[in-house]
């Protein structure tokens, strides 16, 4: 077979080895009404065969050719060339989780630049080696902040990235944990009604910025509009445009959310991506997932370890802060090259960049007649227009001629008021631009 | 160079200068503070360092060069199923075609990958005898914790309210965290003396409140489940759902499928069985399988052929919701594809003969030397002990761990089931040569030998690596997560 | 993992069995032996090991630590210019419409890399204000080869019969090779005290038989010819042209031209001013510019743009002949293409400031520690020496490189310029940071410490690394080129 | 700068270290009239433009995704992804010459397996660590003939791929070596011609087997066929084909040379591939290029050096066997995890199906009228057909028709008899043979 060392002969030797003659005595204390399952399979594969299979269906997925304005939780941010060449160092991919410190100090010492940065990044003191993507670090979020205040209950503004929420839901529903959404006013949270909702029997609230439409939260207002000081403020933020806006340990949150995808990741489908969760010195402790801290050896050499550990699966079982083992500890290192080779001036020229495109875009788009920005409110690198015709209906024949126009925004009310989010970053280029101008003016012709 | 040297962190190689010009301005727009809102803004410059590219790089690789790793040598680590990862399904997974699709580009045009995911779904299913399959979960407790939502949604359906689930005190600790996760009360099924559930014991923990019982098979101590049709038959009368720990996969993929056996739902460690690597943690991919009256509660999105066109479907009435994000680790999924389709059955099933024969192959060398926990057929990995202090004296698992440090191996997976003291967890996998298998239990040898000879050399082993028998201690206690300069 | 344990070759692996199905078999063909006449095939089968993937993966993996690399540590070899070589120049030039392109396939569905060639000819020649250039050539040496080719036609063509190269007796081994390659024989001047061509000398040597002078410049001793324009002029008086060994360029491009100094040919390392990976020995692509009389015998195929289109010329009338293959190496062009492109004239000037800078900063620390050669201005290199016998004892260049292998430095270039007795050529290149080329300062003075109080073990370092001071007689002696079991 | 670590401060720093106030003093020494050139040049680039411009580049190489049947020195085989994934470590990526034997013993160890693989492959007792490329490598040859054997006369059959002797015809003119060549009758190489021929004033006579037809060469009768006993039998091979063909040692070659691009590399437009040497043991000081030989360091310990460097331009100067210093090694590491990959039978099924692929292809074309095989000789993955119509002319419309359909042979008597040599791997696929087959058919209408 392709993958396996052993030749007929020394298969036959290492049987004989073990006392057996029948290779399927090998699996003798299997009950044998189990044995011969009938299982059909296509039949096996050269590599040069399943190249040609991959290379189709690749080529199948048209989308990725297309020039594309979509966001809303997944950004075509430019990848610097050394993320991908450093990360693919088989040293860092067919390893596994450090477990022995004194062979993965590589492993360690970049998570322990990944908490550094994070930590950095969005004003916490530090952050854990990453959870599976965003919602899960906001359902993990959410769960820790009841631990933290041993309460059951938490808000969250509608503003938040809905596939977020409704993994939350997923989450929190299991263990009975009740949570509400804070409603939107012209596409921000409605600070009044946050003040009235959130009380002292809930563990947190969270809040998005820059939202889920692209617009900048009031987030110097949140703090002081939570009426209960022991309700924690949490942040999801798009950890990106962190190298432009004010972080939130800033603002008052005492947890931060994100996913890395933005800081040197592909699309990708949507995975692997990676979700974090920083947090402030004091609740540490209630963190799910991996921490590596600093120490040193039997020689008194600097040296990195995985650290609070009683916190996970493996020591505390069903008492853990988490369930989470495998984690998505490339991503974190994708992330950690990602800053280190940005810096702070890159990060900022990155966010900046796409903010300033996607401004442009907007004042293009919204040059048009009929089309208008669905909100009053100063945004990031995306935005929400209304348009004069049906938006999935103009999604779909853009998509039909060759553009990704952005993502419908679902109106409660009424189809025709259903609102297009279009995403720009650094990558957007004036012809891509142009192509949109012309493809919205011919379809609305 | 020397592996031992230190490594600056990355906030030590800071300039403070400018750094490079990554963007080029683009025309016609405005300056950002025309646009954005002053008081939206950082106050202060954030405190990145800032290096240079041929720095970062030298950096990364003189990090990546103090790993051990599949690819630099034998790496047993029982439970993880350390195999081969091929190069080719990282290449595959690679192709701008892939990497380059948004997930909501829209399902029209998706459909390569949508492709590889149906067909990805139904071959996990053939496999195990499941009636279906989501992939979105994100690694193998994420799996559980998705089964167990599964399992509670069918019995709260019917109305059926139970709150316990058993599982043997030799699981992973996933197993009763996973089941916590979802509000379940999880009770340890004590392991019987040959190491698999003690069937009486079970019927005195069956009753009404139990939702499921959760296995894993091969289980952890590396015996298949000699008792596991009775074990269904009991836990089904008595209304709970099984419950399958598929980390072991490895072990039977192809040749006895969890469906047949009556389990009801599954999961799968497409990092473990299907090869797709590990990268010092993860990503990884948990997909989960379920028999036909669990179909209804899958997460959503839910992938599926209609009428020729792969399809995505958001909403789904009895649907436990949604998992993840998007749609899981979809890369992750299309390495395990690539992988499987290279296979066929025909490859799958000998990845399940040579990963028993290789484990069998090395127990048979090393009990004599260190004995196993217990007698036994082992299936692809198996448990050493080195409890029996009269024998070995101070010589523990963490010594030998270490040593084998020294001699170019990674170590097994050590004080791992709980339930064994001075535990000693080998799994070789199905793409170690005899050769290796060979070096390794000689390299166990040489250590039992030069602990005769120079135990304090052995005892405060390792002594060849990048840094030695770190203070763990100290770290929790006054733990120093972040570079402070 | 230990990067001192003994790696097996891969013949020691071999398993002796059949192997993988690497192909299928294609449907509608014939077996081979219809095909083929017996007597044409092998009689015994090929004697190569059977290897699987993971062991092939291993062993190479295990191989490619045991090497220093740019991108593991400092590597100041000088003449070799080791910068940083940027990961987005491999990357781009491994994009499938490049690799997947067949050299006949033809000048119309050829554009894309045309252009780049005719391009890059163009930049190369603008930056040394040559009239033309060809890519043709494989590295440096072949780039001289075709270079003394180029002088020799067109001093035929004239009917001049010249048979004499001068070059000093500093000039790189391949210089007097590759005039040899031409039936040229080299005389070689002796330098002058301050290290550069000793102008008088030339005098007596400059006559009706001299085809060609051939300097590099800044010259192997890290100077430059301070008579450049000199030189010149009594060279071109005699009838001889002028040969630029450009493999110095990275200290002067951008700042001044071989072609202002009125050199007629120069030829380039692209491996190394333009940072292509040297690959443990190559592939490297060696360029050649020439000034306007030499034009016509450029070697062929000759690349341009005529009417738009990007054109592949394979006849020319007087042209010295085809040199390679196809059209050399044309991946390494993709690479310095992208990396000139990114820098633009601003940032390849910048790095002739910086690559000067480096050099004459570690001068300036060293050269009390470690006297140089010479004194003077150096460009971006430097040769300090050791033959103070009364200072240095038995510390010698060899036991100065071996110690900073120790230290996780690469050796300068050593015994080189020959000239010069117990030679350390130091080149730090631009892409070093002001922290390593302190670090390799303070190593260079631990070693001298080092010395005073333990000479033993600095006399026999290197300790730290896979190997340690091979034996090279008996290899040359009783050569061993082959593996045999 | 994008690569230069200094920031503006640093490099203000330490010049005043050295004792200089204006950057431009650094270049002093360089006479005042030549500085400051004009010096035309674009704008620089950022990795996100240039990346833009390469990937349109690439697209504009329409022939490297059309159907292609070409070979002629370039072979599309199939490259295991072990190879480049293997290869582009950094280690291997961006070594020197291993000048450092203690530091570069991955390099050592790979050349030293090298040299054995192609010693084993060729039949001959080493191989030196490449040259530049085919070319190179039998000009090379021809002149460490010429040092052997004292003589300065060179013939070459007249079936050896155009290019390598156009290339040797360069570098023997140059030092005044003369050459002749032996002409073909019937596709192969004319053993009359070439016993009448060659007599002992020839250093040797290279033969290359399958020569540039495609046709196999009547091997098993050269050596007898040169008169002159101390005239070295040379043999340029397609070292793919000896996966499966006699080795030119077991004919009574005594240096052998080829390319080893077919051993893992792709065709990239010619370059980088890499030239090999192999020859007996008794030749080897005559070698140009690099040798590793094994040995022993102070510990005993087994390790890996460059050897019997006397012969290279370092030591020797202008009395070098060769000038070569820079090679083509990290192809020949490519060669070396090629072969190492497929094994044995790897290699000859490769070279099977190649040749089984081949002569279906052969086999369909000829089926339609007026395509015949331009020889009558067995042939392996190339051979030559003519055409009812001007070979030129088909070739560029079926290129316009998006097909690379072989390769003109140009007939010396007049363009009617011109033959297209067509070229099959393992890789060929049965739809481009119906696609060949439906393009040949629409032309020749
Ligand atoms: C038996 C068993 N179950 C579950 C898991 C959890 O899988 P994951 O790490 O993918 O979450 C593991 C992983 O180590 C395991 O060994
Ligand atoms: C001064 C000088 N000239 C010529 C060369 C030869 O270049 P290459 O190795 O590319 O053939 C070198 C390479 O080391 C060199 O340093």
């Amino acid at each position: 077979m392709d993958f396996i060392p052993h030749t007929q002969e020394e298969f036959r030797e290492m049987l004989q080895t073990v006392g057996l003659e029948n290779p399927n005595d090998l699996f003798r204390t299997i009950p044998e009404q189990l044995h011969n399952p009938d299982i059909p399979f296509p039949e096996p594969m050269t590599e040069l065969e399943i190249g040609d299979l991959m290379n189709a269906a690749a080529e199948a997925n048209r989308g990725a050719k297309m020039p594309s304005f979509l966001g809303g939780g997944a950004y075509d941010h430019y990848t610097p060339q050394a993320i991908p060449s450093l990360a693919s160092r088989s040293e860092f991919i067919t390893a596994y989780t450090p477990y022995q410190p004194e062979v993965s100090q590589g492993t360690l010492q970049a998570i322990f630049e990944f908490q550094t940065f994070m930590s950095r990044l969005t004003g916490m003191d530090t952050a854990n080696a990453s959870v599976y993507d965003g919602a899960s670090a906001l359902a993990e979020a959410a769960l820790m902040a009841c631990r933290i205040t041993r309460k059951e209950k938490i808000a969250v503004s509608s503003s938040i990235n809905p596939h977020y929420l409704r993994v939350m839901k997923t989450y929190l529903d299991a263990p009975g944990i009740e949570w509400v959404e804070i409603p939107c006013s012209d596409g921000v949270t409605d600070i009044e009604q946050l003040t009235s909702m959130v009380n002292d029997e809930f563990a947190a609230c969270f809040v998005q910025n820059p939202n889920y439409f692209g617009n900048l939260e009031p987030v110097d207002q949140f703090r002081s509009a939570i009426s209960a000081p022991k309700c924690l403020l949490g942040a999801v933020v798009y950890p990106h445009s962190l190298g432009l806006l004010k972080p939130p340990g800033e603002w008052g949150a005492e947890i931060v959310v994100g996913d890395l995808q933005s800081l040197g990741m592909p699309v990708q489908f949507g995975g692997p991506f990676a979700g974090f969760v920083s947090c402030k010195q004091k609740h540490v402790r209630q963190l799910p997932g991996r921490l590596v801290g600093r120490t040193k050896d039997a020689d008194g050499k600097t040296g990195y370890v995985l650290t609070l550990q009683t916190r996970e699966q493996h020591i505390r079982r069903s008492k853990a802060t988490s369930n989470i083992c495998t984690n998505q500890g490339l991503c974190a290192l994708m992330a950690t090259i990602y800053m280190s080779l940005m810096g702070p001036n890159g990060l900022r020229q990155a966010a900046e960049m796409s903010v300033r495109n996607a401004h442009l875009l907007q004042k293009r788009l919204c040059g048009i007649d009929g089309v208008n920005l669905a909100f009053d409110k100063p945004f990031f690198n995306e935005f929400v227009i209304n348009l004069p015709m049906p938006v999935e209906s103009f999604v779909d024949t853009a998509r039909e001629l060759g553009l990704l126009s952005g993502i419908r925004i679902e109106s409660a009310e009424s189809p025709e008021k259903d609102g297009l989010l279009v995403c720009a970053t650094e990558k957007t280029k004036a012809v891509d631009i142009d192509f949109y101008i012309d493809v919205l003016t011919r379809i609305l012709e | 160079m020397p592996l031992d040297a230190y490594e600056p962190t990355v906030f030590e190689l800071d300039h403070k200068g400018e750094g490079r010009i990554w963007f080029s301005e683009p025309e016609g727009t405005s300056p950002i503070d025309e646009l954005l809102p002053d008081e939206a803004l950082r106050s202060a410059p954030l405190d990145f360092p800032v290096v240079s590219e041929p720095e970062v790089v030298r950096h990364f690789t003189r990090l990546s060069r103090k790993n051990f790793s599949i690819d630099s040598g034998f790496y047993p680590l029982g439970s993880c199923t350390m195999k081969y990862n091929p190069k080719i399904n990282d290449a595959l997974s690679q192709l701008s075609g892939f990497t380059g699709l948004h997930p909501e580009s829209g399902q029209d045009v998706s459909q390569g990958t949508l492709r590889i995911m149906v067909e990805i779904q139904q071959y996990l299913a053939d496999l195990t005898g499941m009636a279906g399959v989501t992939l979105n979960p994100c690694a193998g407790a994420h799996g559980e914790m998705c089964g167990m939502m599964l399992i509670k949604a069918y019995h709260d359906d019917r109305g059926d309210k139970r709150s316990i689930v058993l599982a043997p005190d030799s699981s992973h600790g996933t197993n009763p965290a996973s089941a916590s996760m979802v509000g379940y009360q999880t009770v340890e099924l004590k392991s019987g003396p040959d190491g698999c559930v003690d069937i009486e014991q079970l019927k005195n923990h069956l009753n009404k409140d139990v939702a499921a019982v959760m296995l894993t098979n091969p289980n952890t101590l590396g015996l298949f489940e000699k008792n596991i049709l009775e074990i269904q038959r009991l836990a089904h009368e008595a209304g709970a759902l099984l419950y399958y720990d598929g980390a072991n996969l490895n072990a039977i993929a192809g040749i006895a499928r969890p469906g047949d056996m009556g389990f009801n739902v599954v999961h799968f460690n497409l990092h473990k069985t299907f090869a797709t690597p590990h990268g010092g943690g993860g990503p990884g991919s948990g997909p989960v399988g379920v028999c036909q009256k669990l179909l209804p509660y899958l997460p959503v999105p839910i992938i599926s052929k209609e009428d020729g066109t792969y399809t995505i479907t958001r909403q789904s009435e009895k649907s436990i919701g949604q998992l993840s994000t998007f749609f899981g680790n979809v890369g992750v999924v299309l390495r395990a594809y690539v992988y499987m389709r290279m296979l066929g059955l025909e490859g799958i099933r000998s990845n399940s003969y040579n990963a028993v024969l290789n484990a069998r192959y090395m127990l048979e060398q090393l009990k004599d030397y260190i004995p196993p926990e217990l007698d036994g057929d082992c299936m692809h990995e198996f448990v050493l002990t080195l409890k029996d202090h009269d024998r070995f004296g101070d010589l523990n698992t963490m010594a030998i761990a270490k040593n084998l440090l020294d001699r170019g191996f990674h170590a097994p997976t050590v004080y791992f089931p709980l339930i064994v003291k001075e535990a000693m967890m080998i799994e070789p996998t199905e793409t170690e040569s005899k050769r290796t298998l060979d070096e390794f239990v000689d390299a166990i040898k040489e250590i039992l030998e030069e602990y005769k000879t120079n135990p304090d050399h052995v005892l405060h082993a390792p002594h060849q690596t990048p840094v030695r028998r770190l203070d763990e201690v100290t770290a929790a206690r006054k733990p120093e997560l972040v570079y402070t300069d």
